[in-house]
């Protein structure tokens, strides 16, 4: 019924809505802040210091450098694969929501897909807060019945004779894709290659190429 | 819980819309929203599987039509009123009421980046013995329970193999509902694609998922 | 498809509220949504199993929020414009386009007793051989359509008897995608409480579906 | 979040906005029937007639003079058993969403209970046009799996000795419920019967009472 005349906020899937006056959502959490900072709940600076440790602090280079050190580092990409949390940790990167990391990799005949059915579990330490596409109906709903129907999504085509494996982050474990190492790359540095690993390459959802 | 927040393998959705150069946040709410929840959690009356179930426990309307923040603040104000934080009034209409109990003191700026930094691991040195071993075939029980659990639908019933013995986790079936962590084996198991939809899926491959030890059976 | 409309065993929808004294219709309008529905199916456009299917294929988060008539409306508009009785234009401004071809006669009144007695039976009195016996025990089997299946989730997988065959029944699977009626025998099959939702079943007896041929395979 | 403002047509459950002025939907449906009547596609007075038809024709008055008739005349009560459909048509009940009709009798021991979990399939012939509760998400979900709830939430509660059979209407066949003939009636004839008869108790979410 209310299919063309959406009262709603109904942007979970993308969340356009830029030029609107304040939605009803932004107002009830201004004063949801207001109510629980008077009632000495909340500290507003407090507050600021968490969104800017995720602003700052974490996001999807954490994951690149990981990436593009077990790409370059026989020994490293060994300790990754035998024990992800420690290996991460060598670059201090830590915390909640990758408190227990495992990584896994894609080759010539495998592509792996990390997906919360459930919720929307992610990696933050290595990858930052989850984009919006992967905390949609859509994707959490897709990608374990037809992930290459998800990955066409994404412009991303894989052989037929390709296997797929998709992570569902039922629990505590995190999962991060290390990303196949394009060709053409023999001559860049660790931090070169780096810059070329996307976020949506360590969830599966993309390839790494060439620059 | 049978809940529609329990999504694998539904259909209907639409197709996945990735965003170029999408930002952190859309709106400044989204952040606020966020460092609430965060914040809130610092309270410890409530720990990450209690909040889960508390999102799922929204409408099942409410839930579908509303965006991602928006459901953990409406699961987060769920979980303030059952637990004494905020009242049922204060919820409804965001104002403070003086005869409330105030809490004392709330989590301090200086205090966030190494809370973040520790996390909250659920791995425990001892647990139940493991039941099963890497490479036996398991079943995942057909279990149907009103309240939280991480078995989601599509898997119950379905044959799969020990991938990944994780060692003893914090049960959170148990843990939604504060009845204690009860650690036991955490395993990741494969399920063939063929196995989880039969003739109609789409795809060479399996799905991998992480069960605890009372979540499987013998196959 | 696994679609939000397939509801059995679905937790969070609250308790059942029945109403003393119910209207026949709760307002007018609901009164000329059934009318319009059932009339322009009068031009025979689609089948009742495409019209399930339409609701089926509403916005997820539409369909729960939707009210019954307004489910029903979503989805006549979904065939008025697919089936070319309506442009998409015409739907969405619900402006008459004079460049729109025009049917006509339309279902006349005194017709209408009559088509209502008559109503759509769907036994045929030929179609493929019963491949099951009363008494069998069968499994509902594991699939997963994107399109319409009338083979509901919550007894994929699982066994049961056949307690009745109905005899050749148009296949509503096929039906919904005007692939023809391909009859076959439609059974009812009973499924025990234990077996479709184990420990947790909630009493003692069992669910009853009416399955068709193809959705069965011994057991 | 819009637990406590909800801004959206939300009575799929009840529909108890009776003071409110028209809503979107009525607004909506209104503008249908005129863009329909324009186009050609629908006559109004037809609409009257299907209205009329569900007001006048159908209801579970029908469906109470079959019970009665069960209750009362054992041959007849064979033949409602063997073919309902038959057996409902000697009434001249019949069409649309009764075209296949089974009657399943409850007992001391069994107790059966109708739904349909796909969408809200219902015997309008014999019980007329179904209940908001009928088609509601809670009834459509529970049902199946919590049968005792459903039932308690209609204040029936029954021994726990009591099988429950319920019957997903997921096909055309649909299902009449013949409720136990309760004690103390055996000096009523069939109309009086029948007048005892609820469309509730023919679902199976109440029993019939002696007067």
């Amino acid at each position: 019924m209310s299919t063309h005349h959406h009262d709603h906020h109904h942007d979970h899937d993308h969340g356009h809505d830029h030029q609107e006056p304040p939605s009803d959502a932004a107002l009830r959490v201004k004063a949801l802040e207001t109510l629980l900072t008077a009632k000495g709940l909340v500290d507003p600076a407090a507050l600021d210091a968490y969104i800017d440790y995720y602003e700052t602090k974490v996001g999807p280079r954490n994951g690149a450098k990981v990436v593009a050190r077990a790409w370059t580092d026989p020994a490293y990409r060994r300790r990754l694969l035998e024990d992800a949390t420690a290996a991460i940790a060598e670059f201090d990167i830590r915390g909640r929501q990758g408190e227990h990391m495992v990584a896994v990799e894609n080759g010539p005949k495998l592509h792996n897909l990390v997906v919360c059915t459930l919720c929307s579990c992610y990696p933050w330490p290595v990858l930052g807060l989850p984009p919006v596409w992967y905390k949609s109906d859509a994707y959490r709903s897709r990608a374990v019945i037809d992930p290459r129907g998800v990955l066409g999504d994404f412009g991303l085509v894989l052989d037929d004779d390709v296997e797929i494996r998709v992570w569902d982050s039922t629990a505590e474990i995190r999962y991060l894709v290390i990303p196949e190492r394009p060709a053409g790359t023999e001559g860049l540095d660790e931090a070169q290659l780096a810059a070329l690993v996307s976020r949506d390459s360590m969830i599966g959802t993309a390839k790494v190429t060439a620059p | 819980m049978n809940g529609v927040h329990d999504m694998g393998g539904m259909h209907g959705f639409g197709p996945v819309l990735p965003e170029a150069d999408e930002p952190l946040f859309h709106h400044d709410w989204e952040a606020r929203a966020l460092a609430i929840t965060l914040a809130m959690a610092g309270w410890k009356r409530w720990n990450l599987d209690v909040s889960r179930h508390a999102r799922e426990r929204s409408d099942p309307a409410d839930y579908l039509r509303n965006s991602y923040y928006e459901r953990w603040i409406d699961g987060l104000g769920r979980l303030m009123v059952e637990q004494g934080l905020l009242t049922e009034r204060e919820w409804a209409t965001m104002q403070p009421d003086p005869a409330a109990p105030r809490q004392t003191p709330p989590i301090r700026p200086q205090d966030v980046p190494a809370l973040l930094d520790r996390g909250g691991p659920t791995a425990r040195s001892e647990g139940q013995p493991a039941g099963f071993a890497v490479g036996q075939r398991v079943r995942a029980r057909n279990i149907n329970p009103v309240g939280h659990t991480r078995l989601p639908r599509y898997v119950r019933g379905h044959v799969g193999t020990i991938m990944l013995d994780h060692g003893p986790h914090v049960f959170a079936d148990d843990h939604a509902h504060f009845r204690g962590e009860n650690p036991q084996h955490l395993y990741n198991v494969r399920f063939e694609a063929a196995e989880l939809w039969g003739a109609d899926a789409a795809f060479r491959g399996d799905v991998r998922v992480d069960l605890w030890e009372s979540h499987l059976e013998s196959a």
